[in-house]
């Protein structure tokens, strides 16, 4: 039994991030989508954070909205992945529920 | 329809500056007529829906906030609240306006529908869900 | 698998119905089912044929117009979200003697349950919204 | 003095459209000019004379077109903001060959250069948005 | 020449009212409204913040949506003072322009 | 209309997620027609709408970043960068586009418009203007 949170908001613009960490569980997911994915970036003021809760939480990242946005894959933080929608779909499948940080 | 699902609504926002509160509401009082097991999670800025004293005179919008005291009519009557964001925020418990319900297996007893959890708590209420929707 | 899905803000403000549209697109390529999208909040405003997009920008009403004509995809609109911002069919439009209508084809008005009974009857349900 | 007002965001979902009502009222009542006001990115869909509130809420477009009429203030909807969200007046319609309109009396649409102008035009300029 | 900034988000949401303190002067005023009034609270996470700001400029907020959030006058930080809708008009008018925290 | 006024576009907001940095653009551009004395800032989340390499194809929604680029034709060639946002969000002016402009008071020579200012420098320019409008 697993989540799949999905954070669609940037971390230097609303809480939804850190709120979003603080209740997943581990064996959780978190897939960053939108401008959920400025979360994932390296070297940030959030960049602990996520580092942090990378070891008991699985954490992606949508890549349609990092190349997007110009992320690239090496400005992430390590051991974070990117995913495509059909990767998403998978991951909506694999876990029991999805909940989404708005 | 015979199976019962868990139904999390959760409400992280605060009232009146957008309308996510109330139309939150407007779900959950459809949602009790199909008789599934409903839970109501408030956290970060959701606990700001249920301050007691609010007065929306000033601002022409509808205060809808009676209509946390109705839910227990319509059987909906767990109602968590998380302490860290009470905290943060500067609130306790006494700031919230009192929400209660008649428990139908003990004795219609009154009870109060808002539970104080911790942020650990809330994770596994959250954890144990059939269908989270999110306001 | 069964997946249901809700959209909660408006086209072209957010991205929300456009990262729905992605999913939903590749769930049923994949060979889920999804029978039914809810739109709710500001969501109902996806559903306006009147909406004219630069030329060069994706036209979002119509995608999803296409999707519920080729994959029998139910578009549900939140009646009572969609009263309050202005998006009527023709039933409605006569009912509240409004002159006009709004509403695309391939979107049907209808109650706040249906977004119960799609959270009872998929398997999964996700959340776009802001 | 004159102030220039910009609203930014859709009625009932957002405060704005309500805040800068009361503010716009307060200001007349105290003797300012308000020459126009400018709905841009969802502030057009303020606009909508198709809108239907519950009774007992207010209806953010009577009150405008209301205060339109009392106080002559101008209520521009941005054309390019209003085309991608489906806000259309008759000529509009016409043009873009839709079948229906759905903007209200006392709103008109008009560019942009309508929101620098009243920038120019006036003593102070406030921003009601999300 | 001096600044009024209005505030609408809550900042426990959005860093709205962080970054409007980080750029306002001395002698400017910041005007909490909407969701931005629960900046005023006392025993906040940020209440410190607010505070220390308070000695070099101005902070009222709207006093329609402080009632409208039960929130009572004796909840608020001290020296913080309440306008109406003719005192938010007096704010913009007394001030040489008005930038919005959006 | 021969006034001529200082207009400051606050950008806050990151692309894509949300409509605000794109419709932003197009009240500069047509707002360039005007002929007012014209700056841009970009803090908080606004700078990343400055970042290179921005390729929508994927989420299907039109690239607007070249258009920074353009700006300059319209005689907008003031775009201020605050210093301390890209560093709370590990950017350097090196993962920014460069936005150039062509200095008519100086032989034409092309010049830099993307100017990185601290957060101090940034509430000079702000408290400088006539009009602000937020995005």
């Amino acid at each position: 039994m697993s989540t799949l949170h999905t954070v669609n908001k940037s971390p230097f613009a609303t809480g939804s991030l850190e709120s979003c960490l603080a209740h997943c569980k581990d064996g959780d997911a978190v897939l960053m989508i939108e401008d959920g994915v400025y979360g994932g970036l390296a070297g940030t003021a959030v960049a602990d954070l996520v580092q942090q809760k990378a070891g008991s939480v699985a954490i992606y990242v949508l890549s349609a909205d990092t190349q997007a946005r110009g992320l690239a894959a090496d400005k992430l933080l390590q051991g974070i992945k990117g995913v495509d929608y059909d990767g998403f779909v998978d991951l909506v499948a694999d876990h029991d529920r999805t909940q989404s940080w708005l | 329809m015979s199976e019962i699902k868990k139904f999390l609504y959760v409400n992280r926002k605060a009232p009146y500056g957008t309308i996510y509160a109330l139309e939150s509401l407007e779900v959950v009082l459809i949602g009790a007529a199909f008789e599934q097991d409903v839970s109501l999670a408030f956290l970060d800025d959701g606990v700001f829906q249920l301050t007691k004293g609010q007065n929306t005179d000033g601002i022409g919008i509808k205060n809808f906030s009676p209509t946390y005291r109705a839910l227990g009519d319509y059987e909906v009557t767990k109602l968590y609240v998380e302490q860290e964001s009470l905290d943060e925020r500067g609130l306790t418990l006494d700031d919230l306006q009192a929400v209660v319900y008649e428990d139908e297996d003990d004795d219609w007893e009154e009870k109060p529908s808002i539970r104080v959890v911790s942020r650990a708590e809330m994770a596994d209420i959250m954890a144990d869900q059939d269908v989270v929707l999110s306001f | 698998m069964k997946f249901g899905v809700v959209i909660s803000e408006g086209p072209y403000t957010h991205q929300a119905a456009d990262t729905a549209y992605h999913f939903v697109k590749s769930a049923i390529a994949k060979g889920h089912e999804v029978p039914r999208v809810f739109f709710y909040h500001d969501g109902v405003n996806v559903a306006s044929r009147l909406s004219v997009p630069p030329q060069d920008e994706r036209n979002i009403q119509q995608n999803w117009t296409a999707l519920a004509k080729d994959h029998g995809v139910d578009l549900v609109v939140c009646i009572a979200a969609a009263q309050r911002r202005g998006m009527l069919d023709d039933n409605e439009a006569k009912r509240q003697g409004k002159d006009a209508s709004n509403i695309a084809e391939g979107f049907r008005i209808s109650g706040l349950g249906q977004l119960i009974e799609m959270g009872i009857q998929t398997d999964r349900l996700v959340t776009f919204g802001d």
